[in-house]
């Protein structure tokens, strides 16, 4: 890509857990090595089941928490280098729409202290008409500027989230599940919202869900996550599967229609823990094409076809 | 028929959240209750296996005939007998649904030893051959370990033999995937149909997913805001919905090659219980609605091509 | 588990050093010299410094802290100033007395606490969930040495039936036992009865009803059982407590025990006294915590798992 | 946070009838306190020795003690000795224990844990052991008893505002906040603090009960306020040598500590449904 | 350490147990001692500072006082004194024998007294120059000068006869796991602070011809409790828990009529109620001040109002029984608000809005020290509010019992509250001798001419004619520059059940002693 407006390269983070004196400490690679790069105006699409890191590298690529390793680039200035002050700065240029709607909102704050706060961290006041403005663009009624959270349903306090994002005219949002706990109808709603900002104010995208069916829709290009590593990179949603994750991922999807019923048998077993991740190919166990070499070596990321990377010994 | 319901409601205090639901279940046979979330699909299941009482809710109209007997007209000691021995449960969330004091073998041995006075002996083996026959690896391993040290899909997999022990007719499954990963979320939905087909068991399969409805079920029923919107075979009602929820409700589901921007959800949200309006409960977020719409029910008609439909502007209607 | 609790013993002995230290030090800051005591009217400074020595008050705190640890954890826990005598002696005569008196309340707090708080949990919202209720409300907010003389003044002078203080016999236990017992019979009826309700909420009672088991069942066996848990928890950490809150209620009946010991050494100015009372009660507290802990892991699976 | 916005659920709290009862209740003790010089029928501290151990009469509503001081006038002025040390103590100890507890919450690591450890041990000891230890190295009086009782409270604010810090600090939307590229500062003084204020005040207000009785019985053991000056538990604790000669001398004091200690019970609990923070508060 | 916590629990579980299944079997009695004997830390007359009645019980003395003040035998069957009184002769009864089975005699006298001389209370052998043995049973007291008051000292429970053997073997030890006496009670058990359990000393056959049983003690088991707390140990009376009081607060008396089962037993007299003044501290350097204070005490209103009119008004230091007592009336100090208000004003202390005097733009607050004992509280308090009747801010502190005398050791009280028990002229020396500033002297009193008095009383005095003349003389001068104010002289009495125990209709002895124990039986 020749000028990314995001970019990861080999980043990689490290959780602790226990470590007390009663309880054995142990550690796991939440996120080992992932790269991608993000085109201005482009969505792109992080896809995978819980535990596989996904969550991870959006608090990353926000520099939320610090990584183990790698490093992040916005728009040319190394995030994960930045001081205290710059960093405050580069935030306004980025924002994040969270997984849970209840939690996201200060149940203390009205939606207009909510919308006011993206500019009173800075110790700015929001220009007059500004929060208006911001609701209108999410389609709530200015009447709502008054109400609390707990008056707000799922689909409300979540275009209250966006709202926020959106204050400070950021270039660049990351969306972490932002429909995942919300019904069906909602999520719809949600997303034609989503794509409407996009179109809009030409925002960039990163779109992290566990939903491949949705993550093709909405996405350019995804990229799907195993067990803290991407395992494939599909240049077009609509790209064929390559590795055999993704296939098991793209059958577990069910499409709301009876004529087309998969038969396909479904995979067996599940995401092993990853405080110990087997030797070789972390999806080895799972795997319905496995060799011996899956189990004994690593299969680094390589382009199948130009720009379709895939992790595999054994690729469709 | 294994379960008729007919015209059910229940309330708590004032409040009625579920209103005048009939469908049918029969053996063999996957039924899919389907709604967003406040639409009464829970309420419905609870009803049906007569633990209303548990939530502080009651059944105040209507009946549910099970093989022949209306068990709301049964005492609690009579209904017990049919709870975990003919109508089996599986409920939401695995991660809760075991006692996490007890081994899940136990959790299993119990039923086979409560309803069908099995020897100590006796429920282990059924427990163990249970398990084998869900494909349990290892499974005198499993029946020893306590739930915390099994996984989701591990745990739904112990409930649902929970449900078998007592070699129940009918099985009514709560959203027993939204809790799971989508891979093992379809391992589960493809093990429960072939139960269903194996064993001729009925399914009342709760869900918000037109998907997995789509998927396993043979019969549906859409519930809007605790009432009836239609009920009909799977594949006609997906070919071609009639009640505008029906429609939106599959329409919200991406599909492959579906437009940009052409998932527009449901506008606005299913409104509480204690807040119904009059008239048709959907109006206010449907696209055809009529003055008609606000002030009268739209109660649920028998269709001629079969089901029910409770719409006063179906779609396909002039 | 048993490597737990081996190392959870361990646990206790920086606990424990920083207890003796706490106690040692507060001590040392009680005015009045109990020196004073010791020295006869018009003595000289000659031998106040000699009593002085003899009791190792001359000495940096650091080395007075070292030696009295050193003695303590010989068995010696010094001689009382007031009374010349081996305080191990004193604590001997009266620690039997504080547990026989809170063991009894703990029991009676336990089994009648347990109980009502199931008894309310069943009858949430009615009656007798408002009775019991409003009895553990009274419990939690009276006076402890206000019930007692109240008791006193209804059942022993009025109707005569049991002591009206002392030690001496069964009876003489019974009105402490229940002025102390009040306040843990309403805690711990109150965490039954939330535990209970919050325990009956959960998804696996109801997959217990819908398995068709009779409710006395699920109520006894799994209901309970789970809400024991926090019960117990705070029951082992509320030992010192009981230990300690009898205080007042040993004052009110002029019971012996480490209450009234306590009390009267810090009237006196008795250090190594109340130094071996607070350490006493620390131990209770501390042996408290680790019964709990014990106690929880017999329960509970999970804590079993995360601890081995 | 406008003070009307804050006051509302104390409106709603006294809206309920426990609410309103308990209120009621507890506007009376504190008026009697605030006005008792004058509305009390007698002087608190003139003795009137032939009148002694009168029972309630006429002349004395509630009868007289074993000075012939009126017993009514006494329990208006102790209301005002009582509620006084109480509410200060507690306020001292919900501010402290706040400060410590946040810093702890806040900062973590090892000062959380030499925090915790502190907290968690004295916690365990009974409020009255610690009060008593503590009257014991200041001295007794009105001064040391409100430092006491302060200091017996400090763990239970501190181990709450911690534990409500530790919760909120794990909530969405202060990731959120720092997410737009908030501070420290920022989130402790416009997320965490306002958040956990409630409940703590709450519990404050509860425990402001329990300082009541911990205040009468350091008083019953001569250690609170001294004479003349009333506390109720001062006037049980003469009382006590007279249960039997005049019961009413140290029943009618009782009384008056049950009634409000249960009325700020009543009436936190309103709050706590008004505020919707969870039941649980009690027994954090 | 556990294994020696674990010793002391197991003996004291084993104790509990002991104490437990105390079924009522005859001849045992449950006595409780008065609050102000309560604490006592052992049995060692030789260490004590404060006794109480198990003492007359253990031991013995070699002669007895009765309520009269008149002296009677009781170890010492008979006795003289040189006629210049610088010698006293005592002959022992034949055949007494300690608990332990070692004979009494005239060694054992002499070995006592010579340990004495280094106890807390030497100076009641300070005039003794020497003591010998003469034979087995006569003992040879030779003087420095004559004390007259030799006889009463030695019948003081102070000095008590301990076998000095046992003393000097036991150590510190002696009085509490063991104490061996010549009573008519052994000690069988003694718990600190709560209970001494005595049992009948079956050998007994000296006792003081005060009492008609001249052998062995009627009762066979003897418990003392200790109770603090006044209401409780009068409940514990009338509930029955207990035979006797052997000292019931005022409060009760007016109870004890209305109970048919219960009865009091009266005894003279022995104690004094009064409020020290310090005369070191400011204001009370000023002796009008000192003067307004005492006369501020209202000792009939006390008497009528606070003690039920039982016992008598003090006017000055000592018990009225005592001829020393017998002042100058106008020496006397009596209620006289008006003079103390005059006084006060005279010495520039004028009256503020608020009713406290002040000077100097100093108010008129002062400490006013009490102990803890309720009877002591209660009393403060009147006075607190007598002495603000005439401009005085009096700061009420209360102090544990057991530490008040260490406090007054501090020198910074200015007024007290307190009494003390005593029935011989020489308090007026211990509670005011310059020598005993702090504690006991209190008042912090040391003035040349008190002290030139004081040394003629308490040396100077040959026969008791002579000793009463100067103690009148001391006391009288002391008493006129107001180092106290005295308030009240209760009456001493035992409260007792009548269904349970007999107790003769007169009591012979000053208190509650082994000698009256003798004449008392329980009902069967």
């Amino acid at each position: 890509m020749t000028n990314p407006l995001i970019s990861a390269e080999a980043l990689a983070r490290r959780f602790s857990t226990g470590g007390g004196w009663l309880r054995p400490a142990r550690s796991m690679m939440a996120v080992r090595g992932v790269s991608f790069e993000v085109a201005k105006g482009e969505v792109l699409g992080v896809v995978g089941e819980s535990g596989c890191g996904k969550s991870t590298l959006a608090r990353l690529v926000l520099r939320l928490i610090e990584p183990t390793a790698g490093r992040v680039t916005f728009d040319g200035q190394e995030v994960t280098g930045l001081g205290p002050g710059d960093l405050r700065r580069l935030r306004r240029r980025m924002a994040m729409v969270f997984q849970d709607p209840y939690s996201s909102l200060d149940p203390r704050f009205t939606v207009a202290d909510a919308l006011t706060e993206p500019f009173a961290v800075h110790g700015e006041r929001p220009p007059a008409g500004r929060i208006n403005a911001l609701l209108d663009q999410v389609g709530l009624s200015l009447a709502m500027a008054a109400s609390y959270p707990h008056q707000l349903s799922g689909g409300q306090r979540q275009r209250v989230g966006i709202a926020r994002a959106l204050a400070q005219a950021p270039d660049f949002i990351v969306l972490d599940e932002p429909t995942a706990s919300l019904d069906v109808s909602i999520q719809a709603q949600i997303i034609a919202l989503l794509s409407e900002l996009r179109r809009g104010n030409g925002l960039t995208y990163l779109f992290i869900s566990h939903d491949l069916g949705l993550v093709r829709y909405f996405c350019d290009r995804v990229l799907v996550m195993y067990l803290g590593a991407v395992v494939e990179v599909m240049p077009r949603a609509d790209a064929s599967p390559r590795h055999p994750y993704t296939r098991a991922l793209m059958d577990s999807n069910f499409v709301p229609d009876p004529t087309r019923r998969k038969t396909l048998q479904a995979l067996k077993g599940e995401i092993p823990s990853a405080f110990d991740l087997p030797k070789g190919c972390a999806f080895a166990a799972r795997c319905p094409r496995v060799t011996d070499l899956c189990r004994a070596e690593n299969p680094a990321l390589r382009d199948l076809t130009p720009g379709h990377p895939v992790a595999c010994h054994h690729p469709l | 028929m294994l379960l008729s319901v007919l015209d059910l409601s229940v309330r708590f205090g004032q409040v009625e959240p579920l209103s005048g639901i009939s469908f049918d279940v029969d053996r063999g046979e996957i039924l899919g209750l389907v709604g967003e979330s406040g639409s009464g699909k829970s309420l419905t299941a609870m009803a049906v296996a007569g633990l209303l009482p548990l939530v502080g809710g009651r059944i105040a109209q209507g009946s549910v005939t099970f093989d022949g007997t209306d068990l709301t007209r049964l005492a609690e000691a009579e209904l017990r007998a049919y709870r975990g021995r003919r109508i089996a449960f599986v409920t939401q969330n695995p991660m809760t649904a075991l006692d996490p004091a007890q081994r899940v073998g136990e959790q299993i041995d119990v039923v086979a030893r409560l309803h069908r006075g099995q020897s100590r002996q006796g429920a282990r083996a059924t427990t163990i051959d249970l398990l084998t026959s869900l494909r349990i690896p290892e499974a005198a391993a499993i029946s020893d370990a306590y739930p915390h040290q099994l996984s989701g899909g591990m745990k739904q997999r112990i409930v649902i033999a929970m449900a078998l022990a007592g070699e129940p007719d009918l099985i009514i499954a709560d959203e027993p995937t939204t809790a799971l990963d989508v891979t093992v979320q379809a391992q589960i939905i493809h093990l429960l149909g072939q139960l269903v087909r194996e064993r001729g068991l009925g399914l009342m399969l709760i869900t918000h997913d037109m998907g997995v409805v789509a998927q396993v079920c043979d019969r549906v029923a859409v519930l809007y805001a605790g009432r009836l919107a239609e009920t009909h075979n799977a594949a006609p009602l997906f070919a071609a919905p009639r009640h505008p929820y029906t429609a939106a409700l599959i329409g919200c589901i991406p599909r492959e090659g579906m437009a940009p921007g052409s998932l527009t959800g449901i506008p606005g949200a299913v409104p509480s219980a204690a807040a119904y309006s009059a008239g048709c409960r959907f109006h206010a977020r449907c696209a055809r609605m009529e003055e008609r719409c606000r002030t009268e029910v739209p109660l649920p008609a028998p269709r001629p091509e079969g089901g029910a439909l409770a719409c006063h502007h179906p779609l396909g209607a002039p | 588990m048993l490597i737990y609790l081996i190392k959870r013993i361990l646990l206790l002995a920086p606990v424990f050093l920083a207890v003796s230290a706490i106690i040692f030090l507060i001590l040392h800051l009680i005015p009045g010299d109990p020196v004073d005591n010791l020295l006869k009217v018009g003595s000289s400074a000659a031998k106040r410094a000699e009593i002085e020595a003899r009791y190792g008050l001359d000495r940096p705190l650091v080395v007075q802290y070292g030696i009295w640890l050193g003695n303590v954890l010989q068995g010696d826990l010094g001689t009382s100033i007031v009374t010349r005598r081996p305080v191990s002696q004193l604590i001997g005569q009266t620690l039997p007395h504080s547990l026989q008196l809170g063991g009894l309340a703990l029991l009676l707090s336990s089994v009648v606490g347990v109980l009502l708080g199931v008894l309310a949990a069943r009858a949430r919202d009615r009656w007798p969930d408002r009775l019991v209720m409003g009895g553990v409300l009274l419990g939690s907010t009276l006076p402890s040495f206000w019930i007692g003389l109240i008791l006193i003044l209804v059942f022993s002078v009025q109707l005569g039936w049991f002591p009206v203080s002392g030690a001496r016999g069964w009876s003489s236990l019974v009105l402490p036992v229940i002025t102390i017992g009040l306040g843990g019979v309403a805690l711990v009826a109150r965490v039954t009865r939330v535990a209970m309700i919050d325990t009956a909420g959960r998804d696996f009672v109801l997959l217990l009803h819908a398995k068709g088991l009779p409710p006395g069942r699920i109520l006894w066996r799994h209901v309970l059982r789970h809400a024991m848990i926090p019960v117990v928890t705070i029951l082992a950490l509320r030992i010192g407590w009981i230990l300690g809150g009898a205080v007042t209620v040993e004052y009110v009946f002029a019971r012996p025990g480490l209450g009234t010991t306590l009390i009267k050494a810090l009237n006196q100015h008795d250090y190594p006294v109340v130094q071996a009372c607070l350490l006493m009660l620390a131990i209770a507290v501390m042996l408290g915590t680790l019964l709990g802990d014990i106690i929880q892991a017999l329960m509970d699976p999970r804590v079993r798992e995360a601890i081995t | 946070m406008s003070l009307a916005r804050s006051l509302a659920p104390v409106a709603r709290a006294a809206r309920t009838p426990m609410g309103a009862i308990a209120g009621l209740w507890l506007a009376l003790i504190v008026a009697a306190a605030i006005f008792a010089p004058l509305i009390a029928p007698y002087a608190y501290d003139v003795q009137n020795l032939p009148e002694s151990f009168q029972p309630p009469s006429s002349a004395h509503l509630l009868g007289t003690d074993e000075f012939g001081r009126d017993l009514l006038t006494r329990i208006i002025y102790g209301a005002r000795t009582s509620l006084s040390v109480s509410v200060i103590s507690i306020a001292i100890s919900v501010f402290a224990g706040m400060v410590l507890g946040a810093a702890a919450g806040y900062i973590g690591g090892a000062f959380d844990r030499a925090v915790t450890i502190v907290v968690d041990l004295s916690w365990s000891f009974p409020e009255i052991l610690v009060a008593l230890i503590l009257v014991a190295i200041i001295g007794p009086g009105v001064t040391g008893t409100m430092a006491a009782i302060g200091v017996a409270y400090l763990a239970q604010f501190t181990r709450l505002t911690r534990a409500q810090i530790l919760a909120i600090r794990s909530e969405t939307y202060i990731e959120a906040a720092r997410s737009l590229g908030a501070g420290g500062r920022f989130i402790l003084f416009r997320h965490l603090l306002p958040n956990a204020l409630a409940p703590v005040l709450v519990a404050g207000m509860l425990a402001t009960g329990d300082a009541i009785i911990l205040e009468a019985t350091l008083g019953f053991f001569g250690l609170g306020a001294q004479p003349p000056l009333p506390s109720w538990g001062s006037m049980m604790s003469s009382g006590s040598a007279l249960l039997f000669k005049a019961p009413w001398i140290i029943i009618l004091p009782g009384l008056a500590v049950a009634i409000t200690v249960i009325a700020i019970n009543l009436f936190g609990d309103a709050l706590i449904r008004a505020l919707d923070i969870k039941t649980r508060l009690r027994e954090a | 350490m556990f294994h020696t916590v674990r010793r002391h629990l197991i003996a004291g579980s084993t104790c509990v147990a002991a104490l437990m299944p105390l079924s009522l079997w005859a001849q045992e009695a449950v006595f409780v001692f008065g609050s102000s004997e309560v604490g006592i830390p052992n049995y060692n007359p030789l260490t004590a500072v404060n006794t109480n009645a198990a003492f007359t019980m253990i031991y013995d003395t070699l002669i007895e006082q009765d309520g009269d003040l008149s002296f009677h035998p009781h170890l010492a069957e008979s006795w003289e004194e040189a006629p210049d009184g610088k010698a006293w002769v005592f002959h022992l009864k034949p055949g007494i024998k300690f608990h332990n089975g070692d004979p009494l005699t005239a060694d054992t006298i002499v070995q006592w007294i010579d340990m004495f001389r280094s106890s807390e209370n030497s100076y009641m052998v300070d005039n003794v120059e020497k003591v010998e043995a003469v034979d087995e049973t006569t003992v040879r007291f030779v003087m420095k000068n004559p004390d007259p008051n030799l006889l009463y000292n030695l019948s003081s429970s102070f000095m008590a006869i301990p076998n000095p053997k046992s003393v000097t073997e036991l150590g510190e030890d002696y009085g509490i796991t063991e104490a061996v006496g010549t009573g008519p009670f052994r000690l069988e058990s003694f718990t600190l602070g709560q209970e001494t359990v005595l049992v009948r000393n079956d050998d007994y056959a000296w006792a003081s011809t005060l009492a008609e049983n001249q052998g062995p003690p009627h009762i066979a088991k003897l418990t003392f409790r200790e109770i603090p707390e006044d209401s409780t140990a009068f409940l514990e009376l009338k509930s029955g828990g207990v035979d006797a009081l052997l000292s019931l607060p005022t409060d009760y008396l007016g109870e004890i009529t209305a109970e048919p089962a219960l009865a009091l037993a009266k005894i003279p007299g022995q104690e004094v109620y009064y409020m020290p003044i310090n005369v070191t501290k400011e204001p009370f350097t000023d002796i009008r001040v000192r003067q307004a204070a005492a006369l501020a005490i209202n000792q009939d209103e006390i008497l009528k109002n606070v003690f039920s009119s039982y016992g008598q008004a003090s006017h000055n230091f000592l018990i009225s029984a005592l001829p020393e007592s017998k002042l100058d009336p106008a020496l006397n100090i009596s209620f006289d608000p008006d003079k103390a208000n005059a006084l006060l004003d005279e010495a520039g202390w004028v009256k503020g809005a608020d009713g406290v005097r002040e000077k100097d733009g100093a108010k008129l607050t002062v400490a006013l020290w009490t102990q803890s004992d309720s009877v002591f509280r209660r009393l403060t308090e009147v006075v607190q509010a007598e002495l603000k009747s005439v401009g005085f801010d009096p700061q009420i502190q209360t102090f544990d019992s057991s530490v008040i005398r260490d406090e007054y050791k501090t020198g910074e009280q200015q007024l007290a509250v307190r009494s003390y028990f005593w029935n011989n002229a020489d308090i007026v020396d211990w509670f005011f001798g310059g020598d005993r500033v702090g504690y006991p002297n209190i008042s912090m009193f040391n003035d040349p001419k008190a002290e030139e008095l004081r040394a003629k009383a308490m040396t100077g005095s040959a026969t008791q004619e002579e000793r009463v003349a100067n103690f009148t003389a001391y006391h009288a001068y002391v008493t006129s520059q107001f180092p106290y104010a005295p308030i009240y002289q209760p009456e001493q009495n035992m409260a007792f059940n009548k269904d349970r125990l007999v107790v003769p209709g007169v009591i012979h002895g000053n208190s509650i002693t082994g000698t009256v124990v003798q004449d008392i039986s329980v009902k069967e």
